[in-house]
């Protein structure tokens, strides 16, 4: 069990950088289309004061409506608090904790939906119907490569899962969870989150009728999901567990910014899909991570 | 021992005449004329045991003198009463050809003769025509009873029917006690009175005596 | 002498009745010739008399397995008829109650008959005696009835003497005495000669198997049942059926005896078996519900004979059955008997609602019908286990499967009909009918008694029965 | 203490209840709460490590000796009857009331009172005989609650599909006890493994309990019947009754020596019904139907777990170990769906209630009327869509480490798991999907019709059973490690070699973890609330990208929702779609109709049965009541037996 400064580090480390990511994305969209564009920190002056703003109720909402982005904020909190941060370990690690993980992931989504629906808007119902209905390839692409994972080290703890690098696979599974990022974080070209066609959105839609406090949680909480998946990614690639602590440090850093820069580079330079072809990209995703998983049985097998 | 070949000798006649009844009873077109053959048959049953007994004997005599009673009179004089009450045309009304019945009563009387090849019969019986000629009966009583659709013609199939059980019955005269014989005479009079009685009740619900009628009675 | 009252006693009864001059007095001489004769048939069940080897009529071990339950049987529906008889005094009764208790003494007989010209007697005269109680009703569906019950039946009657006769022939090959007692004939055994033997089983197991009712002979039995008024559906389907089937049971003695079991059985099962499944398949569809009751009888003789043919613990399991079954089935006819009368129809079209008109009596319809497709906790539902598990027990898995696929479709037919006529709205002429025959305790209580019977018989079989059971299967399978 | 006067209580205020029933409802009601109690107690001494315990008696049923036994397997169940009948006694005190129905409710009381007592039999019989009577009452007396509402042609329809379904499986158990007691000699149940001559009779048992449990493609009867029975009906059906099947099937997986294959098809079986049941659920429009499906996926679960536990023993129980996690999270996972399923039931009852309709799409906005029926019904829909901090999840949490240590044990069992432990994931996404729906269509939103607007929350009879079942699911779900012994000690009986209490799963850090994600997640809730008040709250129209007069007819409905997941299931779903376009410059009317049939029932059973149907007709034409026709089929009788005998006698 590690000391209570460094759970503290740790709670504060994820609260204060997730926000920086989403800046990031915004930078280099705005460098490639060679546009100033928002500064890196604009979330951080928006959460500020969407906190102090007041809130727009709709008339139909019940308590749910506020309650949902706080408890999807606290799953995905939670979900950060059981990833391991290369040598330093997680928060918190036991045998299976990667299940809990992902369902914490899905919890996350059932509150957003929930809340979604609560205004009984045709928008959010289309937001919501889509987020469920993608979520089932990408939660299996997900389960997947945590599958592939395991059989690779031989165990269900993050911890020890995501020490060594995942081997033959790696390539293909990076890319398997890459797309799933994108899809989890409903970015291009699953989702595009700065259109101004509400019918063309997953999760933008969904929160149409957010405002204040919980917007806050929402995009905070959203941030704080992109940096997981993230790790996720390069911890899963990049043996980081074996590495020195500073190297480790560095190389996440590092990382993290490629990956960011990479969505970024994504999204400025593909359209967003027809909806009726995003399935055909998740089920390849999960195509991907099947194969990582072949590779990885193959590997364990010899 | 030759007497015992002539008693047997004039039975098969006997049986043989029998068959031949049962081929006429095939090929009547007319009710009279079904009764009447039905009727013959009757007596010709009631002499056999009498030639089958080596020293005359009351009881199979009393028998003998009853089947001739019943089956040669009484039945048909019953029938005949029905038929004239019902005032039914006398047309058999065949619903399987006379032609067609007269071939599955020679067939059946072929295939009764091959039957009894499989059937061992005790030496006193050898070479006598009991066996193909009560078989022979019994199918041609069994085509009647399918094959004719006035209720008096198909009692009449029946009585050809018994008729081959008797001619059966005849083989155990000796060894069977009386029982069985009178079995037979209990159940053909009875039987005969209650088809009367039906016969009659059929004649009075339907005021017909085709049977073809009464097939409300169905799925 | 006990044994010859059993048969004498109804007979005299039988002679009052036609003598009887009060119309309304004399259907009580059913119930009391009735209980005299339960009296004397329990009496003898629980302490049974020693046999004569030799004897022609006796109370032996089948006898005892199988009369007392007609004699049960017989008189509930006795007291049963007093009431119904009085709803149907328009017609005159002297006929009806002087052949019922006719038929009771030739079934005593028939049971008791040890020889097989007698046996052959007895059960003709018990088809004779039947025919005035099919057309009690009058009618020209009762005549029709009638005339194919008589035209089938004594065909099948006729065949059996024909059967007879063979087999006595055969017994007078290798010097036989001409002694046809059943015992005289087993102990023959092998002397019996071979063709004749097989033969007089073929014609036998027909005929027998006409009174039965086993498929394809069974043609007569719907629309008898159909048009017979329901006590008269109960004794023939649990009384004269069961006479038959004991004469099956002797003759199969007789012929396994004569080192031709193996083929006996064989051919019981094939019977028993197409037995179920046209019943099963004709109770799919049929809309009327007293035809109903008549192919499920139809499909329970096929269990008999599947019992029969699985050697002892089947035979046991039958005996078993012919009890249950007499009991539970003369509970649904006197209950559909009460729906008949009060809906003033038949089938499912014409008949809806009977739990709102006759809700006792549609109760007791359910109840029994859940009995007689092998529901525990009533009787027929541990018979039917025991004839199953003797299947296995022989080896016989195959036979087992298509028995339970009967029963299963049988099921989904009862269950069709019977819930089609108990259900739903009932339409307004029956409720008018429903007035005329009002429901009460004359009516309702033997029906329950009997299912009443039937649940006591499986929870807690009573172990005289058991040894009874017992007994005729030692006597059965005495033979070498 | 031993559990036996306890029982002796339960069986005597059951028999009594049975008795009273019609005539005295409160005293009805207390007596079988008493009952309930009774049996929950009972069950728990024995689950707290009593003893088993046994009971032998000279009185005879059917010729066999009556021999009870109670061991931690059956307590496990028997505790779930006495929650679950406990709960819907209560909840049908108000639910189905004298007053609204004066005739079916005193029925429902006898009924009820019959289906818990032959449950209760079934659980302690040790004697197959009884076990099989026991069985037979107790699914005849479910036919009889589930139309309870005879009035109904669609009730009835459903009860006789039930009833016919349900007989097929009692024919295969024929089948089975009476093999069972021939091959064995005697009716006595009990460990049998050393048989093998046994083995081919757990098929028989497989499809007879199977049935009953609803397993695919066996479930045929289960939607209509849990729809359209009374919710409180269809509580005690979904909660309890189709875990009898899974008792069965413990059971006798546990006593008979079942072969490997037997394993793999259980595991199988489970994984298909799992996503075929819920795929099948999420497209529902029907809440109680999306309901009843969703108890197929459950039950697809559970069959997994077992399955995967079957093909460990096969391996050698000792040697992998996993397994018995797999089983336990089966045995758990009984439990959990027995609690929040009644929930639901309970929840959707209330609304059938007020509303009077089992149509999503004419619902909506109800949490404003009855917002202790929306709460409820939401948790119950985290809980079954496996969400933590809510028991559903570790059940299923349980059963997915089983499967994963299957895995990374490289075995010959890891072919079969990882594809399972993808269809898992798969199947809890649908669930999380159709569970969204069914909330959302129901409470949330504006209300879609006059029923739904005139909607009124339930009285304090059905609200306290939802609250009970609720707190179970809430204590399971935050101290899982609490009632791990209990289900440990059941596998134990399963599998001696797994005896042992402690746990191969670290469920106290789980605990722990759900815990504290509770309280944050409250603490969050309480945050966001006061900030949200403190910088002042205004209700508005929703927004609606300023649509001016949004209509309660524009809202997402449920079918629409479900539009893209269903897409993928048509292959199997073959929904049945009438479309009328809007035509023209001004449109009248546009109509688009969509239904769901039941696959297996109306693509393959009807069929069959039209055949069967067909063959039957032609039989009966033969009775057509001419008589030469009936001598003829005699004498051909005469000669197919004649030549039969002539041929089968050949020396």
């Amino acid at each position: 069990m590690m000391s209570f400064l460094e759970i503290v580090l740790r709670v504060a480390g994820w609260l204060v950088l997730a926000p920086l990511l989403p800046g990031i994305i915004n930078k280099v969209k705005a460098w490639v289309a060679g546009r100033r564009g928002p500064p890196v920190l604009q979330l951080y002056y928006d959460l500020g004061r969407l906190w102090q703003k007041g809130v727009v109720l709709s008339t139909l909402a019940s308590p749910g409506f506020i309650a949902g982005p706080a408890v999807t904020w606290v799953a995905i909190f939670g979900a950060a608090m059981l990833l391991p941060l290369g040598p330093a370990g997680a928060a918190l690690s036991f045998r299976g904790d990667v299940l809990l993980l992902i369902y914490l992931l899905a919890l996350a989504r059932f509150c957003t939906t929930w809340a979604a629906l609560e205004t009984g808007s045709a928008f959010e119902g289309m937001g919501a119907a889509r987020e469920v209905s993608y979520a089932v390839l990408s939660e299996a692409a997900l389960i997947t490569a945590v599958l592939t994972l395991s059989v690779h080290t031989g165990s269900v703890t993050l911890a020890t899962m995501l020490e060594p690098a995942a081997g033959a696979g790696a390539a293909l599974l990076g890319a398997g969870l890459f797309c799933v990022l994108l899809a989890e974080n409903c970015r291009v070209p699953f989702d595009d989150p700065n259109t101004h066609l509400e019918l063309t959105m997953i999760h933008e839609a969904m929160i149409l009728d957010h405002s204040g406090p919980p917007l806050a949680a929402i995009l905070h909480g959203a941030a704080m999901k992109l940096l997981f998946f993230a790790l996720l990614l390069i911890e899963a690639v990049v043996p980081v567990g074996t590495l020195s602590p500073f190297a480790a440090a560095a190389t996440l850093a590092a990382s993290v910014l490629a990956v960011t820069v990479a969505v970024g580079l994504v999204e400025s330079l593909l359209a967003r899909l027809a909806f009726r072809r995003v399935p055909l990209l998740l089920t390849t995703a999960f195509l991907l991570c099947l194969f990582a998983l072949l590779v990885a049985w193959k590997g364990g097998a010899a | 021992m030759e007497r015992r070949c002539r008693v047997s000798g004039t039975l098969n006649l006997l049986i043989g005449l029998a068959m031949g009844l049962n081929l006429l009873a095939l090929a009547s077109s007319r009710l009279p004329t079904l009764i009447g053959a039905v009727a013959v048959q009757g007596v010709v049953l009631g002499v056999m045991p009498l030639l089958m007994e080596h020293q005359f004997d009351w009881i199979v005599a009393l028998v003998a003198l009853g089947t001739m009673a019943v089956k040669g009179f009484v039945i048909p004089g019953l029938l005949r009463r029905a038929m004239r009450t019902a005032s039914v045309d006398r047309e058999v009304e065949p619903s399987i050809g006379f032609v067609a019945s007269l071939l599955l009563g020679s067939g059946g009387t072929i295939a009764a003769v091959a039957l009894s090849r499989a059937l061992p019969l005790l030496p006193e019986h050898a070479g006598s025509l009991l066996v193909p000629g009560s078989i022979a009966s019994v199918l041609t009583g069994f085509v009647l009873l399918i094959g004719r659709s006035k209720a008096i013609s198909q009692v009449c199939g029946y009585l050809v029917l018994e008729n081959g059980i008797y001619l059966f019955g005849l083989l155990l005269i000796h060894a069977t006690p009386l029982l069985v014989e009178a079995g037979i005479l209990l159940d053909v009079t009875v039987g005969i009175f209650v088809t009367g009685i039906i016969v009659d009740r059929i004649q009075r619900a339907f005021d017909s005596l085709d049977t073809r009628k009464l097939n409300v009675l169905r799925e | 002498m006990k044994p010859l009252l059993l048969i004498l006693l109804p007979l005299a009864g039988a002679v009052l009745a036609a003598v009887w001059p009060g119309e309304r007095t004399r259907p009580w001489l059913m119930p009391v010739f009735g209980l005299m004769h339960t009296v004397l048939a329990f009496w003898l069940l629980f302490d049974p008399p020693v046999v004569a080897p030799g004897a022609w009529l006796a109370f032996d071990p089948l006898a005892r397995a199988v009369l007392p339950a007609v004699s049960l049987l017989f008189l509930v529906c006795a007291a049963y008829g007093v009431s119904y008889l009085r709803v149907r005094s328009e017609r005159p009764n002297r006929v009806f109650v002087a052949m019922m208790l006719a038929v009771l003494g030739l079934l005593s007989a028939g049971h008791q008959a040890r020889h097989l010209g007698l046996l052959w007697i007895a059960t003709e005269g018990v088809t004779l005696a039947a025919v005035p109680l099919l057309h009690f009703n009058g009618t020209a569906r009762a005549i029709e009835a009638t005339w194919k019950y008589l035209l089938v039946g004594g065909t099948g009657i006729a065949l059996s003497l024909l059967g007879s006769f063979c087999l006595s022939y055969a017994s007078l090959h290798s010097g036989g005495s001409g002694d046809l007692t059943f015992v005289a004939l087993a102990h023959q055994g092998a002397g019996l000669s071979r063709p004749w033997v097989l033969s007089a089983w073929v014609l036998l197991l027909v005929g027998y198997g006409t009174k039965m009712g086993l498929a394809p002979m069974h043609t007569w039995k719907p629309d008898a049942y159909g048009e017979a008024p329901g006590i008269v559906g109960a004794i023939l389907a649990g009384g004269v059926t069961t006479v038959a089937f004991t004469a099956v049971l002797r003759i199969r003695a007789v012929v396994s005896a004569a080192g031709e079991g193996a083929i006996a059985d064989r051919t019981l099962l094939a019977i028993g078996l197409f037995s179920m499944l046209v019943a099963a398949l004709f109770l799919l569809g049929t809309r009327d519900f007293k035809r109903m009751l008549a192919y499920s009888s139809v499909e329970h003789m096929g269990i008999l004979s599947v019992g029969a043919a699985l050697g002892g613990a089947g035979v046991w399991a039958a005996l078993f059955h012919v009890w249950s079954n007499s009991l539970t089935k003369g509970a649904l006819f006197l209950s559909a008997g009460n729906i008949n009368r009060a809906a003033g129809g038949r089938t499912m079209d014409q008949v809806r609602g009977m739990s709102i008109i006759a809700p006792q009596s549609a109760a007791i319809f359910v109840a029994g019908m859940f009995a007689v497709t092998a529901c525990p906790p009533f009787g027929p539902f541990f018979s039917e286990l025991r004839v199953v598990r003797a299947a296995f027990d022989a080896g016989r898995s195959g036979a087992a499967a298509m028995f339970l696929g009967c029963m299963l479709f049988a099921f989904f037919g009862l269950t069709r009909l019977v819930f089609a006529i108990v259900d739903g709205r009932p339409r307004p002429a029956s409720s008018i009918t429903s007035r005329r025959f009002p429901e009460n305790a004359s009516v309702v209580m033997p029906p329950l008694i009997l299912l009443a019977f039937s649940l006591w018989l499986g929870l807690a079989t009573p172990t005289v029965l058991l040894d009874a059971w017992t007994g005729a299967v030692a006597q059965l399978y005495l033979a070498p | 203490m031993t559990p036996g006067p306890l029982l002796l209580l339960a069986a005597t205020t059951l028999v009594a209840g049975i008795v009273i029933g019609p005539r005295a409802r409160s005293a009805w009601l207390a007596n079988t709460l008493a009952g309930a109690l009774a049996l929950v107690a009972a069950a728990i001494l024995i689950l707290l490590g009593g003893p088993v315990w046994e009971w032998r008696s000279v009185f005879l049923i059917g010729g066999e000796p009556l021999h009870f036994r109670l061991d931690s397997l059956s307590a496990l169940f028997l505790a779930l009857v006495g929650v679950v009948g406990g709960a819907s006694t209560a909840y049908a005190h108000e639910y189905w009331s004298d007053r609204d129905r004066p005739h079916s409710a005193p029925q429902g009381r006898r009924w009820s009172s019959a289906m818990l007592l032959s449950m209760v039999t079934l659980l302690l019989s040790a004697n197959g005989l009884h076990f099989f009577i026991a069985w037979e009452l107790f699914a005849l007396s479910a036919y009889f609650l589930i139309t309870l509402d005879r009035g109904r042609r669609e009730v009835r329809a459903a009860g006789w599909l039930y009833l016919a379904a349900s007989h097929a499986g009692t024919v295969c158990l024929f089948a089975f006890f009476a093999a069972l007691a021939s091959r064995t000699g005697s009716w006595e149940l009990g460990p049998m493994r050393e048989h093998a001559e046994l083995a081919p009779l757990f098929w028989l048992a497989l499809a007879g309990f199977g049935l009953k449990a609803g397993m695919f493609p066996l479930h045929i009867w289960l939607p209509s019947a849990h729809a359209n029975a009374p919710s409180h009906v269809s509580a005690l059906m979904s909660g309890v009754a189709i875990k009898m099947g899974i008792y069965g099937l413990v059971r006798f997986s546990g006593w008979l020596p079942v072969s490997a294959a037997a394993g793999w098809t259980v595991a199988g079986i489970g994984a298909v019904t799992a996503l075929l049941g819920i795929a099948f659920a999420f497209a529902q429009n029907d809440f109680k139907r999306l309901l009843a499906y969703c108890s197929v996926e459950n039950i697809g679960i559970i069959l997994v777990g077992l399955g995967f536990a079957l093909v460990a023993e096969s391996q050698g129980a000792s040697l992998s170990v996993w397994g018995r996690l797999a089983l336990a999270g089966a045995l758990l996972h009984v439990w959990n769906h027995g609690l929040f399923k009644s929930l639901l039931f309970f929840g959707a009852g209330s609304v059938l209630h007020t509303t009077g309709t089992r149509e999503m799409s004419r619902l909506g906005g109800l949490w404003r009327a009855m917002p202790w029926t929306a709460g409820l019904f939401a948790l119950g829909a985290l809980a079954i869509s496996g969400l933590p901090p809510l028991n559903g999840f570790v059940s299923e949490w349980l059963v997915y480490l089983g499967l994963l240590d299957a895995v990374t044990n490289h075995g010959s069992a890891a072919w079969a798991a990882m594809p399972a432990i993808i269809v898992l994931g798969t199947t809890g996404a649908l669930a999380l999907a159709s569970f969204v729906k069914a909330g959302s269509m129901i409470f949330l939103g504006s209300p879609r019709t006059k029923p739904a607007r005139l909607a009124h929350e339930c009285g304090p009879w059905m609200r306290a059973p939802m609250l009970a079942l609720a707190l179970g699911c809430v204590a399971i779900g935050l101290a899982p490690a609490i009632f791990w012994p209990t289900v440990a000690r059941a596998v134990g009986v399963w599998q001696p070699a797994w005896t042992g209490i402690d746990a191969p799963a670290p469920l106290f850090a789980l605990g722990w973890v759900q815990l504290s994600l509770a309280a944050l997640a409250c603490a969050a809730v309480a945050a966001l609330w006061w900030q949200a008040r403190a910088n002042g709250l205004r209700r508005a129209l929703t927004w609606d990208c300023g649509y001016a007069v949004p209509t309660a007819h524009m809202q997402y409905t449920a079918g629409s929702f479900a539009g893209i997941g269903a897409g993928w299931f048509a292959w199997i779903l073959q929904p049945e779609r009438r479309l009328h376009r809007p035509r023209g410059l001004f449109p009248t009317d546009a109509i688009r109709l969509e239904r769901i049939p039941e696959t297996v029932l109306e693509r393959v059973i009807g069929p069959v049965a039209s055949v069967i149907m067909r063959v039957s007709t032609a039989v009966r034409r033969l009775q057509h009541g001419h008589l030469h026709y009936y001598i003829a089929y005699l004498l051909m009788g005469l000669s197919a037996l004649g030549t039969f005998v002539a041929l089968g006698s050949k020396p």
